[in-house]
């Protein structure tokens, strides 16, 4: 296998000026070695990617890079010069700034206080808030985010909250800017803005690091790159010389089986969940759906249709008004989320660090949370069935955690989200809501989590998916409902599932694509 | 790898088990007794500690019972005056009863006053999470209805219990049992089930995943409301439990009864190592802590170098300094 | 215009004594209105010296009150405030607290707090001659300081020695938790004054469960009414105490009444003494049905 | 697409720029005005107002600077005794100079006492961050250390400033300018220099942002400790502008001057609408709250049927009432 490695040729050094050089760099927690002799080196005026598995190290790379955590062992050298870095606020005063993987904003703070955090604009003393406010409103606009400047950060969604981080590390020039994931909640249509983006950023000379898990972005978009594996350095590669496949086979070490599963087709089953007439106030409009054993019903469309809002509304856990929502034909009434579990409902949050885990807690606390109930009897707790429960589901989700002493926060991205699948599986739901199944996942895991899904549906499951890669939506899904400002605008099934049906029906709205029966029942109320 | 790991996890599994762990509150325990001795070597006579640790017992008790409401991520600043309350309310009660009842006044009273205390807990749980309102305001402001409860029923002097009982009931605070006074027992016995609680019930779980992160708690389908009701609900029987063992110490409750109390508590709980903001609580921390603090009352009567005008201050520095203690060890 | 309306401003029941002063306040203010129809009498308690002034100016904004029967808090504070007051034509009547300027206090009824001190000093002397005693005293307030006062400046020179004073805020539980302390402290303690029988109740505790015989005495001050029951039994080791009595707040309301009714213009000062309460004469001090 | 965002922004932005627009606590204040009136028409004669709203000012001025503190995630529970200690610091620091200053002495004494104040939000300040402990423990500790040195100043008794100097500073509470009392409008100056400082200066942004969340605050380079050492250091500086209107109120420092005030002015940062876990603060919500916190007890004076006994109860339960009317008239 290491053979496939070797076929392709090691990149030889850009030709613009170096601006940053790791040395046998490397980070240790307590006894674990999470990342051992890298030796990198980055120039401006190129676009570089990190690419590695879930828990391979490259946010702890980038971390090291922006001053965030200091190196156990080598040097970083920054213009020439050795560094030890401050933390972050020192690295960006040089010019690193780190978008991070995780969403780290006040939410209690507007978008413009959010993004000028620490370098308020003022005039003679005072803060300037119109220029402040002209300066966000350009940068938004210029990712297409659709947030206010003086909307609070609570009230926005995980995408807009994402591109309100990216604007922030957008907003002063710097000579180094690091995306950590930053399209893992984004769709196509942002996507396509944020690489604009960043492709002028290359242009005026900037080094650009970039991780990413959609193996197609970095394809399109890098100039070399660097491969991590299990925390050690693989090589750094010129990117025309690596195709996706190369790409995916140095970073798990072994060949890819095929990514996605056969489809099973449209179920003709008695619907398993049905929902009519859903309002959630300033979200969702009068939404109509069902969802039946047997098929993966995807959800599609821009960021902030409200696609998260109608499940959030669904639970209970936003003010909403439905007229009947049905499970197995049965009306339910659902107040909280405890009462979905019990009509067999399981949702998966988008926002895993502020809804989904107890970032202080360790693992096993976290992954049984929702299903005490069921899990224990009798009114204790018994950390050893906690234990073998934790176990099952680190073999079962294949999640990589070198102790099992750590805590969900200390857990990499990716890990976490597999972590809070295990944590929704547990309740066995019959039917099952995923928002962004693969946020944050690699190339080698997301087949595992589309199998598994694949598996969950063929035992007479429904699984409803809300995703913002339209090729995770095409591959996966045997029906799309579409959205577009809190409207259902279009059913898609079978064949008709395309990525350009979709973002021609997210975009352009209603009667753009074929219509049938639930579709026109959905229209028929707007 | 898999080997390694599962290795690590049954090492590490007997170390968690011990939930105490937090040595912190402990070591600034010590020092203060080792520094006490130095003072005074009276210090550690045994009649001293007894006497200290016996007094310690109601902050202790109450203090368990705070350890869940902060815990959940609430405050209860009403439990000075709601022991009084409590105090009260059994006293009038048992008085009422002995003449027909005799000496079973007392368990009756007992059970009564337990009722009152879950039922006062239970009104600022409601309060809190059905309004919506700030614990802090909240508690606030039934700690002023509950002192002025008590003012009300003692005519602002003092509700004493009835002669006939008060022997029969003085054993609660000055009797012992195997030389052991038997507040100390109560406070251990409802320590230990307090950690029962906390650590290895559902319950528990919930309290503490509520005051880390209610989002977290709310999607995980917890009942943020009812958990943190019942937190308030805990903290009412402690602080009956509380007044039960209080009773035959001084034989009435007056409105000066519990004056101040909450901030002993909230003190001792924060000491023993639960943050405010809520997470994960430290039941043995928190007793730990309520026995600091009255080691440092008993500590500043008996140094002789201390003006009593300057007793406060003394004190005040010595909390910080003991604060200090319990970080420093915990982070090291 | 007919009604005449008499305030009273005390400090909240918050221990004994003042919870003393309320009850015997409202009890003033029940009979008063009863006896003379044309007299309103409104009592208002206040729980800090900040509070009361404000009592005071809500009072002249909104009743205009012909009287004002006050125990102020603090004599400096409430001085110039029961001053704005009396600008305002209203008859001032200052109880146990004289205000530092005299000429306000139309009338002036009052306990005596170094004589409080004092008269527990002088039965020391001569019951005890030479000996250790310690001290509780309230909350650092005038009141407190002068009872420690008349108490030391009693003893000064004498083979009594104070061993110790510790501030046990007129609390009984606070008063309990020192006295054991004190216990442990000293090996010998001959007498023990706490400067109010509430907390007298609980040195009486602490004592008790010690089970020390070298206490000879243990004294309180004020009259509390189950500390003067032990002075009517003869009680050994607490025969005497000292009266403070809250029912002087009645005694300045009445006196009020009357001047106000016209029946008798009472002008001046009433000093109430504080004899030594004995197994003798207690029967005077003892009011059953108060509070206190 | 642009132009509509851009439309929307401008109108909000207005909208938002008047950072008192949260009126929650103005309802529940106009509300209790209401009931007020009904329950004795006195209550809005013009003296009785006037007189409330100065009273108010006390609370009102240290409630700013909570504002600051609370806001940054802190918490100052030693503004009572601070106050009082500011005050006797003063005091004896003007009649130590008036014989050879005269007069002077007290535009020193104002000097004087704000350095004090200013030290002393710089002590808790430092300690909490310096320390790493947390606030509550921190300021209950001072706030025993500012109370004893009061009391040891004073030895027990009270700290009367000289009589030359009460009349010419009287009018610094009983003055009025065109009507105004200068406590109003010293308080009112506060106010407008707290809010210009909270919502138009660098640090006040920093503030909200550390309370809102320290992580975010640190990676933004925010140093946390600084802005919650300043926010400390203004809580200080409130607390002794508070003290120079009280002295020449009362004339006098003594051992429980400011006792309790810390809960008043928690109470009045929450009820005006700030969170007591951090974040935005409400300035003008403060002193709102204060306001409705004199208020009650006005209310209290001015109705004849509750029982002096239980005036504790009722104010606890409008305290709660007048929380539950912000509250709910801010989620509408
Ligand atoms: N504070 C920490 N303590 C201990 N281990 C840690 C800590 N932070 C990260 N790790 C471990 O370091 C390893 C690398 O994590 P990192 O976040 O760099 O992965 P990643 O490559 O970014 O993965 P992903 O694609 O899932 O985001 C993981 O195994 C993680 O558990
Ligand atoms: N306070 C608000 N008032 C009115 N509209 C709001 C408010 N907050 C958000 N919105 C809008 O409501 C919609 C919310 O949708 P949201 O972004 O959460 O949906 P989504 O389809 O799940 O998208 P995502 O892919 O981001 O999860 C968006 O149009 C957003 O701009
Ligand atoms: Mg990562
Ligand atoms: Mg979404």
């Amino acid at each position: 296998m290491m053979e496939a490695a070797l076929e392709i040729r090691s990149a030889p050094p850009a030709e613009t000026a170096e601006l940053l050089r790791l040395t046998g760099a490397g980070k240790q927690y307590g006894p674990v070695t999470v990342l051992r002799d890298v030796n990198l080196s980055i120039h401006g005026g190129e676009i570089h990617a990190i690419i590695g598995e879930n828990g391979a190290g490259k946010s702890t790379l980038m971390r090291l890079i922006s001053g965030h955590i200091q190196p156990s062992f080598g040097t970083i050298n920054y213009l020439g010069e050795d560094m030890a870095f401050h933390g972050p606020a020192d690295a960006e005063r040089r010019g690193i700034v780190l978008v991070h993987q995780e969403i780290l904003l006040a939410e209690d703070l507007t978008v413009v206080e959010n993004l000028f955090l620490g370098r308020e604009v003022t005039r003679h003393g005072v803060i300037d808030d119109r220029t402040m406010e002209q300066i966000a409103i350009r940068q938004l606009a210029a990712l297409g985010c659709t947030a206010r400047p003086w909307q609070l950060v609570r009230e926005l969604s995980i995408a807009q909250r994402q591109m309100v981080q990216i604007a922030r590390g957008l907003l002063e020039e710097h000579r180094i800017v690091i995306f950590d994931e930053p399209t893992a909640v984004l769709t196509a249509s942002e996507v396509d803005l944020l690489l604009d983006k960043i492709r002028a950023l290359r242009d005026r000379g900037v080094a650009v690091l970039y991780i990413s898990h959609r193996l197609d972005e970095v394809e399109a978009l890098a100039d070399r790159i660097t491969v991590l594996r299990d925390g050690n350095m693989i090589g750094t590669y010129d990117a025309g010389s690596v195709t996706q496949q190369d790409m995916a086979r140095l970073m798990v070490g072994r060949e890819l089986s095929m990514l996605y599963p056969h489809k099973r087709g449209t179920s003709a089953a008695d619907p398993l969940f049905e929902v009519e007439h859903l309002s959630v106030p300033g979200f969702v409009h009068e939404a109509s759906f069902v969802a039946r054993p047997g098929e993966v019903l995807g959800f599609g469309g821009m960021i902030g249709a409200g696609r998260t809002e109608i499940f959030e509304g669904i639970l209970g856990l936003r003010p909403a008004k439905a007229a009947a929502i049905r499970v197995n034909g049965k009306p339910v009434q659902i107040r909280s989320v405890a009462d979905g579990f019990e009509a067999g409902i399981g949702y998966l949050t988008e926002d895993r660090k502020g809804k989904g885990l107890l970032l202080r807690e360790r693992l096993a606390p976290n992954l049984v949370l929702s299903a005490l109930s069921w899990l224990y009897r009798k009114i204790y707790t018994d950390e050893r069935i906690e234990n073998a429960e934790l176990n099952g589901a680190i073999r079962r989700y294949d999640i990589r955690v070198r102790s099992k002493k750590l805590e969900a926060g200390q857990l990499s991205g990716g890990n976490q989200q597999k972590l809070l699948l295990a944590k929704t599986m547990l309740q066995d739901p019959s039917i099952v809501i995923i928002d962004e199944p693969t946020r944050g996942i690699d190339i080698g895991n997301k087949s595992q989590i589309y199998s598994f899904i694949d598996e969950l549906v063929r035992q007479g499951k429904a699984c409803i998916v809300i995703s913002s890669e339209l090729q995770e939506l095409v591959g996966l899904c045997d029906r799309v409902l579409v959205m577009k400002d809190g409207r259902i605008t279009a059913e898609l099934r079978n064949g008709d599932v395309t990525e350009n049906a979709v973002v021609l029906a997210a975009t352009v709205g209603s009667g753009a694509v074929g219509s049938r029966e639930e579709n026109a029942r959905d229209r028929h109320h707007l | 790898m898999t080997d390694t790991t599962s290795e690590l996890v049954s090492k590490e599994s007997v170390f968690q088990r011990i939930n105490w762990v937090d040595l912190g509150p402990f070591i600034a325990l010590a020092v203060l007794v080792v520094v006490g001795y130095l003072i005074n070597p009276d210090f550690l006579s045994p009649t001293n500690i007894t006497n200290v640790v016996t007094r310690a017992t109601f902050i202790g008790i109450i203090a368990v019972g705070a350890t869940f409401v902060i815990s959940s991520g609430c405050l209860d600043l009403s439990v000075g005056s709601m022991a009084a309350f409590a105090a009260g309310a059994m006293i009038l009660f048992m008085n009422w009863l002995v003449p027909t009842w005799g000496a079973n006044a007392i368990p009756a009273g007992i059970v009564f006053v337990l009722c009152v205390g879950a039922l006062c807990g239970l009104v600022n749980g409601l309060v809190v999470t059905l309004g919506k309102i700030e614990p802090f305001i909240v508690t606030l402001g039934t700690m002023g209805v509950y002192r002025a409860f008590i003012t009300f029923m003692s005519n602002g002097g003092s509700i004493p219990i009835d002669r006939s009982l008060r022997e029969p009931f003085r054993p609660l605070y000055f009797g012992t049992v195997m030389g052991i006074p038997i507040p100390v027992l109560v406070c251990a016995a409802v320590a230990i089930v307090g950690s029962f609680i906390l650590y290895k019930t559902k319950f528990g779980r919930r309290c503490a995943a509520v005051g880390a992160n209610v989002e977290v708690a709310r999607f995980s389908g917890i009942s943020v409301g009812r958990i943190r009701t019942l937190a308030f609900v805990i903290q009412g029987i402690c602080v009956a439990i509380a007044a039960i063992c209080y009773v035959p110490r001084l034989g009435a409750a007056t409105p000066t009864t519990g004056l101040l109390w909450e901030l002993q508590v909230i003190t001792a709980v924060v000491i023993g190592g639960t943050a405010l903001r809520g997470g994960k609580g430290h039941i043995w921390g928190s007793l730990a802590g309520a026995v600091i603090l009255e080691f440092i009352a008993n500590l500043m009567v008996l140094s002789d170098f201390i003006s009593e005008y300057l007793v406060a201050a003394v004190q005040g520095v010595i909390i910080i300094v003991a604060m200090l203690i319990q970080r420093f060890s915990r982070r090291s | 215009q007919d009604t005449k309306v008499i305030a009273v401003s005390i400090p909240a029941a918050t221990h004994g004594w003042t919870g003393g002063v309320v009850y015997h306040a409202e009890a003033a203010a029940k009979e008063v209105k009863a006896a003379f129809p044309n007299i309103d009498v409104i009592v208002n308690t206040s729980p800090s010296a900040v509070a009361q002034v404000g009592v005071l100016e809500d009072l002249v904004a909104t009743r205009k009150p012909d009287a004002l029967v006050i125990l102020p808090f603090t004599s400096e504070e409430l001085t110039g405030p029961v001053q704005s007051v009396k600008e305002a034509g209203t008859f001032i009547t200052v109880v146990d607290r004289g205000l530092t300027d005299e000429t306000i206090q139309d009338l002036y009824v009052a306990g005596d707090n170094i004589a409080v001190g004092s008269t527990t000093a002088q039965f020391l002397l001569e019951e005890l001659g030479k000996g250790d005693v310690v001290v509780l005293r309230g909350i650092p307030t005038v009141i407190d300081d002068e009872r420690i006062q008349g108490f030391q400046d009693a003893l000064e020179g004498s083979d009594i020695k104070i061993l110790d004073i510790q501030y046990a805020n007129w609390n009984r539980d606070d008063a309990f938790k020192v006295m054991q302390d004190f216990l442990a402290k000293y090996p010998k303690i001959d007498a023990v004054w706490a400067n109010d029988d509430d907390m007298l109740l609980g040195v009486l505790e602490a004592t008790q469960q010690a089970g020390r015989t070298d206490i000879k005495f243990a004294l309180g001050a004020n009259g509390m009414k189950e500390i003067i029951e032990k002075v009517m039994e003869g009680d050994e080791i607490t025969p005497i105490s000292t009266p403070y009595p809250p029912s002087m707040i009645k005694t300045a309301i009445y006196l009020t009444a009357a001047n106000l009714n016209g029946q008798a213009p009472v002008r001046g000062k009433v000093i109430l003494d504080a004899p030594r309460i004995t197994k003798e004469n207690a029967q005077e001090f003892y009011f059953p049905d108060s509070p206190f």
